[in-house]
């Protein structure tokens, strides 16, 4: 069986990784999963680059399977909010499909 | 005069050295566009052995030592923190172009220590002679601690009067100090440290000491001179895009604060005996500003300053002067004064 | 030309990672990607963070691209019914379009 | 506010991931973000599997999200026409939903 | 009474040496929240070091040795790793709130050989004095790979049974057993000791194992035991959500499995002349348990038991109490019996 | 017919050098499908050691060299690299089943240099007590860059005509020799021994030298030695898959290209006095084919080529009969001729 859900996608220093993490939890996510990686965006200058030995600086992208939408825009609206309006980050949603529910 | 000339030739003996040499060495190479780069992990393992080998040094002396004589220099420390950073917060933050925030997280790594700079003093004291109490490194978190707690206050109460103006609210945390604290000593940097204190100072680890951490030194020392070269060449491209103020608060700071903490230590030489070599370490541990714990540390607390303003000071700037210059100046100038 | 496919994301553990890439290959995926990552889940307690020295109990993510959604379907149910039954795992899927349908 | 994007994800050898930046630069994307890992293709034998020991054999997937899916279509075509045709690597179109359009 | 009173103050002074003492640092760090941590890829190189180090010694002993003494201790390996699973099968699974399955892969794991203990062994031998055969650590291979066969087998048959029970059928691979001893043999760790043992033996290494493997053996030990240290602390948390009786098992089995190898040294002892120092690396095999190698093998061989239990139990209890108590204890009571 | 008994006898003592010895043990490892590997930040690191090592040592040296010595043989090195590649482009290109470009792209590699072959052959010379220059490290770029720049431009030539016969057209970037004799230059091997070269020429490095670089070169080429075998015997499954012929020019080519610069070198004695030893390295930098930076750099100039083909031949054949026979083989003649 295949049921709907929703992919949210973050990306953001690792530096917040932390807090973001609580944001999830706080918010009823049953799990996640985090990548590092570099990266390049418009927030200051090439945040991923500031002293490229220091790994709490790198990108970390973590993703957020979740079966219910207003759970995936709750969490986006909330990132959004108090988070990348003053530091360096974006969220992206998009369908996906899943099997058994039980697990998001 | 001939202290002049004298230091001057130091200094051009300095470039000879290898730390130095090193240094420039790495600097030279990514300004030839060099794809040279020592692996992230083998740089934190350099780091690691490094803070070790100090601190097992540290701990395997405070055995004998009358620990009465290291609460001045201690409470000097906590002092000298401070003092830069309210400096920083003063001077830096009317420079023109300059946020508040991001003058006081740049003022904030500057009172914070670099564990590779005083590694970098100490060899220098070893190779020329001058003795020092080993349990100076202990002095570290008592400069290091201090300097970032106050940065991050001052930052977060410069955030809030930002936003304040502006209309959206957020519902951040409030400043808790013991938990920035915490947070400092738990980072890798202060727990090898502490660690190697602890095992200095609880175990018997003469042998490992002599057959690795000791004999490891100079040559890891080596190595990371020139990925701080590579760094400073690197961040330099980030710096030129903020204000100039900070590349001359970053040039002057070094020796500002080293001079004031060379103070600070005459006076505890005279009241305690405190050692020639152990004031220079206190002007070293003023002069340098952090480079491993101190930016995360800070991007964490102040989200809205710029780490390229204050990484880029730092390392960049602060970081190769108070090598190639603070080092041998409050060597020579110990020399001259006692 | 775009193509209609479907991308299969795959999050296990990377011991168990041999045993997945075999049924990919089996059922005739043309290609994949590996990416190493961390992550946290319903499964036992917190996998991803047993002996964090040893590689094999890292998160691994494998991404699969196919053109025919039967396969990708095919796919996804055996991974779920042979494997993530009893060992920790996740499968989604999703729609993406792709160039030059003959290397999928 | 969410805003429809398309995530071009586009997997190649870490040898060719300048090249492509400055294809993304020139075609005006606002940022974009790497992930390093292995793989598998049709392209040549097992190349992400040369000389192990070498980074730049690695495979990359680089992650873009553009709001104007006419920029989108323009890299992904620009990309299969210019190096894909002869050198490994695959990209894909997916719709994502962002936050703060000026981002992108 | 004397013995007695001797072994408490070895281990008190153990608590000095550096093998123990960072160990213990390791934990305490972790304890305190520390995020220290030595970067993964040092590990492993360390690992390969420490193992190379061990089998070139190894390597070169053979070469002069009579390999026909080798036969006893290596039959009675395995067999102790045998009965090491056996005991954990009957003892362990019968406890209340254990499965079967995790039980099994938990004995699996205290019959199989964790190579950092086995290391900080022999460096407490050399320190101490007390002579062994070199070639002990070829023994490795002979007890480590038939716990781990057994335990899968009877793991797989442990889940086998549960499957049957429940409603759906997987299509479960057979169990091969040949294909679990030759995935054994390539592993890591395994893989490093055989290249070591056999560079020692048909290679002359003489000059590099002095220059190199020899003096880094120490400090890289080390290190390694910080490292075990913190994830001792660091998987305590995991081994406190499942069955208390798992830490009753894993702080008695290391000196159960030591004291029955330590019987079956003084048998070879007598017939063969096994040395005590021999006597003693045996006894540690047994009773140390595997770190590297044992739990990825375990965890895709039995993938329905529970890691948080078989490997907590090993990393959290089993391998400090080997180290702080096992190591001093069997080579005092080595002193004692010969 | 002594010198041949003599030369078999060196190469089979030469199976016993723990150089040749880990070479073919990490191949074995390999071969029985070990899953032994070195952390590739471990082999980063190594490399750089080693580069540094061979440069400090050689910038020591030029500092009391007579640096016209080094004029002819550099001029020789250029021309070893340029005919080397046509030899490939003439000969392996004319075989069946083999593309131009990746006829070129082979040639290219093979006329390129080792980092690891040089630094096994300078630590033969010095274990039979063979003097030579050090400054002939300095001789790398000489070879390897003219030997990359050429395949690059011959290779891209060769792709231009097979795309003239197809249908569709790239927008194919213009051949820019500036451009790769830069990035070259830029590389991270290059990079870390022309920094060692500066290093030891401008500063002072004598106590870092003697305290880590060279103590640690045995320990790591012997790792190093490692790591190529197990390459060397993974890429052999993928050479398989290509034309056979490859594996006939990789075998030769490392003799023939060795011999044609012992003949330059020979040369070079009687004009400048350049030292047998000089010679013997002369002749590796030829027989020696790139494994660091050379695969890259063709992979990115030639993106149409096969690195299966390239790689494989290098890697699994050239790398290993350098070291097998070249090495042995050349310091053997340098005896006889000198
Ligand atoms: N358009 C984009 N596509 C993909 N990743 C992005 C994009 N913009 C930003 N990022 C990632 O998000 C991080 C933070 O971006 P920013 O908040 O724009 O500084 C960057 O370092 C990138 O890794
Ligand atoms: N809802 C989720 N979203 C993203 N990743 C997940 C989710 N649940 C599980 N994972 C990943 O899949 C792995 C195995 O999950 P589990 O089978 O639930 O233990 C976890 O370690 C995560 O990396
Ligand atoms: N069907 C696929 N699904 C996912 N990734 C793929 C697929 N095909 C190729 N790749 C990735 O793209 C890289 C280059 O592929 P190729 O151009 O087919 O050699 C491979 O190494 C894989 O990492
Ligand atoms: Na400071
Ligand atoms: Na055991
Ligand atoms: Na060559």
């Amino acid at each position: 069986m295949k049921h709907h859900a929703t992919l949210i996608s973050i990306m953001t220093e690792k530096v917040f990784e932390e807090e973001i993490l609580e944001v999830l939890e706080q918010e009823g996510a049953k799990g996640y999963t985090i990548f590092e990686g570099g990266g390049n965006g418009s927030f200051h200058l090439h945040p991923a680059q500031h002293l490229s030995m220091v790994d709490e600086f790198r990108i970390v992208k973590i993703e957020v399977i979740v079966l219910d939408p207003n759970m995936a825009d709750r969490i986006a609206t909330r990132l959004m909010e108090e988070y990348f309006e003053d530091q360096p980050g974006i969220v992206s949603l998009s369908d996906v499909k899943v099997f058994r529910q039980q697990k998001f | 005069m001939e202290a002049l000339s004298g230091f001057i030739s130091l200094i051009l003996a300095g470039f000879q050295t290898p730390t130095l040499g090193f240094l420039l060495g790495g600097m030279f190479m990514a300004a030839m566009g060099s794809r040279l780069n020592i692996p992230d992990q083998v740089y934190k393992f350099i780091i690691f052995v490094l803070l070790m080998k100090i601190g097992l040094r540290g701990g395997m002396e405070i055995r004998n030592a009358n620990l009465a004589e290291l609460l001045l220099p201690a409470f000097f420390a906590v002092l000298i923190g401070v003092i830069i950073v309210f400096i920083g917060k003063i001077a830096l933050a009317r420079l023109p172009g300059i946020r508040p925030v991001d003058a006081i997280a740049t003022a904030g790594l500057f009172g914070a220590v670099s564990a590779s700079t005083f590694a970098a003093a100490m060899l220098h004291l070893d190779d020329v002679g001058m003795e020092y109490e080993a349990w100076v490194s202990a002095l570290y978190p008592f400069m290091d601690i201090p300097a970032l707690v106050l940065a991050i206050v001052l930052g977060r109460l410069a955030t809030q009067k930002e936003e304040l103006k502006s209309t959206h609210k957020h519902k951040r945390k409030e400043v808790n100090i013991r938990e920035i604290v915490i947070d400092s000593l738990q980072g890798s940097a202060l727990s090898a440290l502490i660690l190697g204190l602890l095992l200095g100072l609880l175990t018997k680890p003469e042998p490992v000491y002599e057959s690795f951490y000791n004999p490891m030194f100079r040559g890891f020392l080596s190595i990371l001179m020139i990925i701080m070269g590579i760094e400073a060449w690197q961040r330099l491209s980030e710096l030129r895009r903020v204000a100039h103020w900070y590349a001359v608060y970053a040039a002057i700071a070094p020796l500002l604060h080293g001079g004031i903490a060379f103070g600070f230590g005459i006076i505890a030489h005279h009241l305690t005996g405190f050692s020639p070599g152990g004031v220079v370490l206190l002007a070293i541990l003023a002069a340098s500003s952090s480079d491993i714990s101190g930016p995360p540390t800070l991007r964490a607390g102040i989200p809205s300053a710029n780490p390229s303003a204050f990484i880029g000071s730092s390392t960049s700037i602060g970081t190769p002067i108070c090598i190639a210059i603070g080092i041998p100046l409050f060597t020579e100038l110990a020399t001259i004064v006692f």
